[in-house]
């Protein structure tokens, strides 16, 4: 059985690309489904202009590398979209993304000081708005659904800017609030974390 | 060669790799097989570890400085985890994490393991619906597992660990959650389990020293002291700090002693008995029946 | 089978839904959507639309369909009176409110998108309201998914309710050390962290347990007896062939009729 | 001296038939006892007296002051709590901050916090693990870090929810000891508990929930000489009289074994 030997690392960095999953990321990633829904759930509650929806996934990519992230973000959006608003399994590939960027940024340090943290979050909302305008334009005709979002959108179309740009802006808008504030909160909690935790998930991937 | 029919650590030392110090310093230790071994002492002191390797989550799952063997009878949870972990049962400290997290109801979740281990459908009902009756949780087998309360879960961990019939069952706090009658009922229905090697850690001083065949007294991952309960509660140091039994500090305070052990205070009913029929009676002519 | 096979195949009648099997459910959904994707004639979506629903309605209507629609509506609305302003082919004045055009191009376009929409919601709620988890789970594991992968998609739901009861106590927890519902935004985000990160270190925390437990309780082992379909199902694997070519087939147009635009 | 008069208090959860009610009761002592068998209404009566959660149907009065209408902060000053899982509280970096947290609350000034951050933490023995994470610190050390943070605010009434639970030896006697001491200085203790052994050796005073109604109320000493009660509220005798009755089937009742003790030593 091969999951059951751990595979000792020997640098401090861990195997990035390992599709084969162990059973500690197995348990992880439905937890951080979990994470991410109820802090979805939460900011809604305190009505914040936040969707907190993607906290899970940052520290499954943190905790277990790009691979983990990418899988948590996907079955959070395919869950999400079976259990409770059906066009939202279209962007799990912008979750995918997410997971994929947070864990390959983490890797590379860019986790380690709060300024860093600032510039990851803005790559992070850059992918995250690339990938969600397509489909946005493609299923919404170009809207995000936040109010506010989509008061911008309508005032730069009926400007007679181009449909891609005026959707791209509004996403782009709405991600970089969303997306620093969810940084900084994963970049908080993962320090918080005990290093038995972040050992035993980098010990068993 | 180490014994086959004993349990038996030697050396046992253990670090946590997130930690610069010891958990467990040269632990050497022995029990017969099929013998209940109580292990005792305060946190810090290294339990939870010991469960860890003695189950082998340690090295299999966690890593860290393993050195030094361990033997239950033929096996070693060390060297060939995947034939050792056939014959084990785990209850750990914290029962609704033990839980699948893919059963509808508490017979799913018991029939779990027997699925896993490929037996088939007939046999899954039988055994399901067995151990549910011995631990009392037949009202609950078409319950969902988190509706459950915090004893009922813990219950629950305990079938589940039990209905693969495991040689070896090791219980880190299996009673933390129960109210008094349920840990009450557990510890008579661990007393009537033959055929296996438990291993219990428990803070309930009192009940274990009336089921436990052995006691392992840890202190700051040390082994300490090790033996029957009365030898073990009779010799124990007050750096320790560990709590007595009830029987025992009973015992003291009148001083009742077991006159055929080395004139040891009782540490169970059943010796309590014994000595005070001694001390109350008046025909000093009494039999009293040995100890063994 | 009684204790097991729980009690509400027992308690329920079976429906003619419980004959088709979750995964056609879910390519039906597919098939419909690329369905609307390829064939833009406005009477043409109205149609699938009709489709969709009536499929819906023969089965079961439940709470979380209607939410998922009324949550859309607002969208929907927004997006006919935006495209209806200033889609870029806007040329035919539909009517003139205050000197604000409405136009017949952007209201065309957008019932197309509010038809796609809607066809998505009623055919997914079609999957969603006639199977279970477990009926899911049991499912694919005996089609052949493995076990860890069934895990994987699955397990959530289950785990879900355990992080919520979580969070409940925390949350009581916090009130009692002072963190109240705050009012203010910069309030409301100090009062994030002291909920989430006791609820996040125990969910992990949960999950490490979970996962030694998993190793110890024989999961993904290779005996594993295979889970038995809840119910017999209708000539599934014919259904899934069928769908899944008719499926390739409109991604193929669709796909050509974007490439011949460029040609 | 604190007084908590309860008046026709009724509450129900809306999604079962569990209902408590009590119609009048009044807590006068400082260290008392609450037991009671799991589901039997010890905890929706400490969810209540949080002043977290109103009842549908009468009142808590401390100090002839109505629960409900004490602002946040007096309610804090108030009533101080100590849960059973001592995880779902903490969640500052380090043991120092998380006690100094409660305090900011108050909004007492920085030296004043420092001086109570050390006394509190002087107390419960954690001193030396004051610049450590709170998650990795042991449970009863994490118990004993929420007590801190209680006594940090010093509030007039401690609720503690089975505080001997995942409680070693030492720490019992220690949480024991600050319990009794607490009491001594005129602040009000109560403590849900179901462990009778501890219960009979430490309290004087103790109430008797059972299906969600108070069946009695008095000394252990009383209550473990009715054995028709203790079977009907579900709750076992102290283990000294379980011994007692075992050996010698005698069925008077002990408190503990010192209590045994005393009894025989005067025949």
């Amino acid at each position: 059985m091969k999951e059951n030997g751990i595979e000792h690392n020997k640098g401090n960095r861990f195997n990035m690309w390992k599709i084969h999953l162990s059973v500690a990321t197995v348990t992880l990633i439905p937890a951080a489904v979990g994470i991410n829904y109820v802090a979805k759930a939460f900011a809604e509650g305190l009505k914040l202009p936040l969707w907190l929806g993607s906290l899970g996934t940052y520290l499954a990519s943190m905790l277990a590398g790009p691979t983990a992230g990418a899988i948590s973000g996907f079955i959070n959006n395919i869950i999400y979209g079976l259990t409770l608003s059906p066009v939202s399994t279209v962007y799990s590939i912008t979750s995918i993304a997410i997971g994929i960027v947070v864990g390959v940024l983490f890797n590379r340090g860019w986790f380690s000081s709060a300024k860093r943290v600032f510039v990851s979050a803005i790559l992070i909302a850059l992918t995250s708005a690339i990938i969600s305008t397509p489909l946005n334009v493609i299923f919404w005709g170009g809207q995000t659904g936040i109010p506010w979002g989509d008061a911008i959108f309508a005032g730069m179309i009926g400007n007679h800017i181009n449909i891609w740009i005026a959707s791209f802006t509004d996403e782009f808008i709405l991600d970089i609030m969303d997306k620093v504030v969810v940084a900084y909160i994963a970049f908080f909690i993962y320090k918080q974390l005990p290093q038995r935790m972040i050992n035993y998930f980098k010990d068993n991937q | 060669m180490a014994n086959n029919q004993q349990v038996s650590l030697t050396h046992l030392s253990f670090t946590y790799r997130h930690d610069h110090d010891a958990v467990l310093h040269d632990i050497t230790a022995s029990a017969p097989l099929n013998s209940i071994v109580g292990i005792i002492g305060n946190y810090n002191a290294g339990k939870t570890t010991l469960c860890r390797i003695l189950a082998g989550i340690i090295p299999n799952m966690m890593a860290g400085n393993l050195q030094g063997d361990v033997q239950i009878g033929a096996l070693s949870p060390t060297q060939n985890w995947s034939d050792f972990n056939q014959q084990t049962g785990f209850v750990l400290q914290d029962p609704s994490s033990q839980l699948s997290g893919l059963a509808d109801t508490v017979a799913d979740e018991i029939a779990f393991d027997l699925l896993n281990h490929g037996v088939d459908e007939a046999a899954i009902q039988q055994r399901v619906v067995d151990v549910a009756a011995q631990l009392q949780l037949t009202a609950q087998l078409g319950q969902s597992p988190v509706s459950l309360s915090g004893g009922q879960l813990q219950r629950l961990a305990i079938t589940t660990a039990i209905v693969t019939r495991p040689t070896i069952l090791l219980l880190d706090d299996p009673t933390s959650e129960m109210d008094p009658q349920g840990r009450e009922a557990f510890f008579t229905w661990l007393k009537t389990i033959k055929d296996a090697t438990i291993f219990i850690v428990s803070n309930e001083i009192d009940d274990l020293c009336e089921i436990a065949d052995r006691l392992w007294v840890l202190d700051n991952g040390e082994l300490v002291s090790q033996g029957t309960p009365a030898e073990v509660i009779n010799s124990l140091n007050s750096d320790w700090q560990i709590g007595t039994p009830k029987v025992y500090q009973l015992a003291r305070l009148m001083d009742w002693t077991m006159p055929d052990d080395n004139n040891q205070f009782p540490v169970t009913v059943d010796q309590l008995r014994r000595c005070a029929d001694d001390d109350h009676s008046n025909q000093s002519s009494q039999v009293s029946i040995s100890h063994q | 089978m009684e204790i097991r096979n729980n009690s509400i195949q027992k308690i329920a009648r079976l429906h003619w839904y419980n004959f088709v099997d979750p995964v056609t459910k879910l390519l039906l959904a597919l098939f419909l959507t690329m369905l609307s994707f390829d064939f833009t004639n406005l009477y043409f979506e109205a149609g699938l639309v009709l489709c969709s629903l009536v499929l819906l309605l023969l089965s079961r209507l439940t709470s979380a369909t209607i939410n998922a629609v009324s949550f859309c509506l607002f969208l929907i609305v927004t997006m006919i009176l935006i495209q209806g302003l200033f889609y870029s082919k806007n040329v035919h004045p539909l009517f003139s409110v205050m000197g604000i055009t409405f136009y017949l191009e952007g209201l065309l376009y957008a019932l197309t998108m509010s038809a796609r929409i809607l066809i998505i919601i009623f055919a997914i709620g079609f999957f969603m309201n006639t199977t279970t988890i477990s009926e899911n789970a049991k499912y694919l594991e005996s089609i052949g998914m493995p076990y860890k992968q069934v895990y994987l998609l699955m397990s959530v739901c289950y785990i879900l309710p355990q992080i919520q009861q979580n969070m409940k106590k925390i949350q009581f927890a916090e009130r009692a050390r002072g963190i109240n519902p705050q009012k203010t935004v910069t309030q409301k985000i100090r009062s994030i962290l002291p909920i989430l990160i006791p609820l996040i270190i125990k969910t992990f925390d949960q999950s490490i347990n979970r996962s030694i437990t998993l190793q110890l309780r024989g999961f993904n082992s290779p005996e594993r007896t295979l889970a038995t379909p809840k119910y017999c199902y209708f000539k599934a694997k014919f259904s899934h062939y069928c769908l899944s070519f008719a499926t390739i087939l409109l991604i193929g147009w669709k796909l050509w009729q974007i490439i011949s635009r460029f040609l | 001296m604190t007084t908590i008069q309860i008046n026709h208090l009724k509450y129900q959860y809306p999604t079962s038939d569990f209902k408590l009610s009590i119609d009048q009761l009044s807590i006068n002592e400082n260290l008392v006892a609450f037991a009671g068998q799991n589901g039997a209404g010890k905890s929706t009566l400490f969810k209540l007296l949080t002043g977290l959660v109103r009842p549908q149907a009468g009142e808590i009065i401390i100090n002839h002051q109505g629960l409900a209408i004490l602002s946040p902060e007096d309610r804090l000053k108030t009533i101080g709590i100590v849960f059973q899982d001592p995880s779902s509280q903490l969640f500052n970096a380090t043991v120092e901050k998380e006690v100094a947290w409660s305090l900011l609350q108050t909004g007492l000034d920085a030296s004043v916090i420092a001086d109570t951050v050390d006394k509190a933490l002087a107390t419960v023995g954690l001193t030396d693990l004051k610049d450590k994470n709170p998650f990795d610190l042991s449970l009863p050390e994490k118990k004993l870090l929420a007590i801190a943070t209680v006594l940090a605010i010093n509030p007039q009434i401690y609720l503690f929810d089975e505080p001997m639970i995942s409680l070693d030896w030492p720490s019992r006697q220690l949480v024991t000891r600050i319990m009794k001491q607490l009491a001594k200085e005129k602040h009000q203790v109560i403590a849900i508990t179901h462990d009778m052994d501890w219960l009979a050796a430490n309290f004087s005073k103790m109430y008797v929930l059972s299906d969600g109604q108070v069946k009695f109320e008095g000394t252990p000493e009383t209550f473990f000489g009715l054995p028709a009660l203790s079977a009907k509220t579900g709750l076992l005798t102290p283990r000294i009289m379980q011994i007692a009755k075992e050996v010698f089937g005698d069925s008077r009742v002990y408190l503990t074994p010192e209590d045994y003790m005393k009894k025989h030593s005067g025949n």
